[in-house]
């Protein structure tokens, strides 16, 4: 077979060439050169494991002539098959010469045949899956499914030592009354102190001291009191240690404090 | 592989046997989401078909299995049995510890039972909450005594024959004293940690309520 | 105010007799829209229930009513009967139309699980899209199987329960055709010559050529 005797004009042969015309009006409906010639393949109307490669590399080649012809870009991709299988096809028409390393032409020809009942086989396999019955289209599941009601049932227990532990609580209350004061009032030296060494950093400037006081130490008395005075222990301790410098402009006059650099 | 509906309908101008309808009326009420109408039953089944009589039989078939067909309005569905609800639930059971406040409450009553409220009140110091008497009258740890003879005739509260048996005692009189207390070590004088409840005692209605959420869990350490 | 699931059990350390077991599991099956397993169905039933063996019965009760029992790898669901689907076009929920790359993709997933991502390149001859994958990902009716052995280690596709549950397959060893695509070698997968197109891309994802024999059959074997 030759490229003359493919394009000669015999009935068959114009509706090859329909068909491959037919299919470059839609090369973007092919899902690349496997697809490309899967469906070249048919015009064959054989069992696709008796296909000839040779006639398939032949229609494939004029396909892609055509698609040039008719000014059809066609993506890398087909142009790296149509080399391909123009390759393919000198070497099944070509006697097998014995230097060349690799696999033979009637191999690579096989591994192609191969390669288009496997995606035929695949495409039919699709389409009887998906005309299987389905759930939700030819069967139905339960129309109101009912919840599982989770409930969590709490038990409650406790041990004799829990028992005997909360009434010693609650025996012996008096004995702890002296540690249970209330500290929520109370800004201690160490709070402040802590607090003063995260600040001092900051202060470039002659800053008041009154601006120390931990947040919510501001306006109740007592907490002013306990906060006013721990702070200002602090910046005497943080003075002595050089860490700042303090000031006051007069007695009773507010006292500002900078860091020592 | 599903036949096309049209040839289906035209076959059927003869509606169809009623063990068939049965099947498909049973079917319809599987999987539909509200209950069906007669009515609209025969409107889905297949021409000449008799929606009412399919359920009659339907309904039989259906009595005393775990599924029952029911009639809600002029409205058809299917149910899961009622008698099998206990299917559908799932019961985790959580055990917490008790609350300080039930604990102490509850050691109160074993201490000085019979006691009353105000008893247990004024020995806590603080108020005694209706859900901690409550919870541990559900728990049946405690219940109701006799009556105290005093202005009011105040109901008191003693310990059960379930708290003795879960605290494994003989009797309420064999729970240690407060001298036996201390030298098994459970006095010590250790102080209350500032964030305890008890700690300003006496503001604090009840520890269960006041707590913030936070303090809340600590009390169920588990 | 007693606690009846604890009574029950208590009361229950004989099984229930078969027919209430039967009961309890159609009552278990109708209420769920999704297949359970038989794990969980005697986990649900009283102590001492068989539930393998009340799913015999009931799925010969069920035998060409209106609504039947259908397997899914272990677990169990009731669908009405499948030639029934016309009257219950009302209740079809469309479902997103599939692209034909996105079909394709999925038959391959089926047929030749686990299957990575170039052997499916490599079947269909073109890329797959993330798109694709992406789709049959999120209707869950693919997943990620273990990754090969091979360099690279890629990871691979298996299909779900879901999947198998949408097509009314117990197993993936049931897929139609399966053993003829078997027989005629087109489930293989055969190494490309060195010289062809696609042979030297995704040079190290996968390689066929590494695929021990017989890592097709393994997994249809659960």
């Amino acid at each position: 077979m030759s490229d003359d005797d493919f394009d000669a004009a015999t009935p068959e042969r114009i509706a090859d060439r329909m068909a491959a015309e037919a299919l470059i009006v839609d090369v973007d409906g092919f899902e690349g050169p496997l697809d490309l010639l899967l469906t070249l393949s048919r015009t064959q109307k054989v069992d696709l494991r008796k296909i000839s490669i040779l006639h398939l590399a032949q229609q494939y080649l004029a396909f892609v002539e055509k698609a040039r012809a008719l000014r059809i870009e066609l993506a890398a991709d087909y142009l790296v098959m149509a080399a391909w299988l123009a390759f393919l096809k000198s070497r099944l028409l070509l006697p097998p010469d014995p230097e060349e390393e690799g696999p033979s032409g009637e191999e690579l020809a096989a591994h192609l045949a191969f390669q288009l009942e496997r995606l035929q086989a695949m495409r039919d396999a699709a389409a009887r899956l998906m005309g299987r019955d389905r759930l939700g289209r030819d069967f139905f599941a339960r129309g109101v499914p009912e919840e599982i009601t989770r409930t969590r049932r709490i038990t409650y227990t406790a041990t004799l030592l829990d028992l005997m532990q909360g009434y010693a609580r609650i025996r012996t209350r008096d004995e702890f009354r002296p540690y249970a004061m209330d500290r929520d009032s109370i800004w201690s030296l160490e709070q402040a102190l802590e607090r003063m060494r995260g600040l001092i950093g900051f202060a470039g400037t002659w800053t008041d001291i009154s601006t120390y006081l931990p947040d919510g130490f501001g306006h109740d008395p007592a907490r002013r009191r306990s906060a006013t005075a721990s702070t200002f222990a602090a910046t005497l301790e943080l003075a002595k240690e050089g860490r700042i410098e303090l000031r006051q402009a007069d007695t009773f006059a507010p006292i500002q404090l900078r860091r020592k650099d | 592989m599903s036949e096309p509906v049209e040839e289906r309908d035209e076959s059927l101008f003869e509606a169809p046997p009623m063990g068939e309808q049965e099947r498909m009326i049973e079917a319809i009420l599987f999987a539909s989401a509200e209950p069906v109408t007669v009515r609209e039953l025969n409107e889905r089944m297949p021409h000449g078909s008799d929606a009412a009589e399919a359920l009659v039989h339907l309904r039989k078939r259906y009595e005393g299995r775990g599924v029952t067909l029911m009639k809600t309005g002029d409205a058809w569905a299917m149910r899961t049995a009622p008698d099998l609800g206990f299917l559908m639930r799932r019961e985790t059971v959580e055990t917490r510890k008790l609350s300080r406040a039930a604990i102490e409450t509850l050691a109160i009553i074993a201490y000085h039972q019979p006691v009353t409220r105000a008893e247990i009140e004024e020995i806590r110091g603080v108020s005694v909450s209706r859900g901690t008497v409550d919870q541990l009258l559900e728990m049946e740890w405690i219940r109701f005594g006799r009556r105290k003879m005093t202005p009011g005739r105040p109901v008191t509260f003693v310990v059960t024959q379930e708290f003795l048996a879960h605290f494994g005692l003989e009797s309420a009189r064999d729970l240690p004293g407060l001298k036996e207390l201390r030298s098994a070590g459970l006095l010590e004088s250790r102080p209350l940690p500032a964030s305890m409840p008890g700690a300003d005692q006496g503001e604090d209605e009840d520890s269960d309520t006041m707590l913030p959420d936070g303090d809340q869990t600590e009390l169920f350490e588990d």
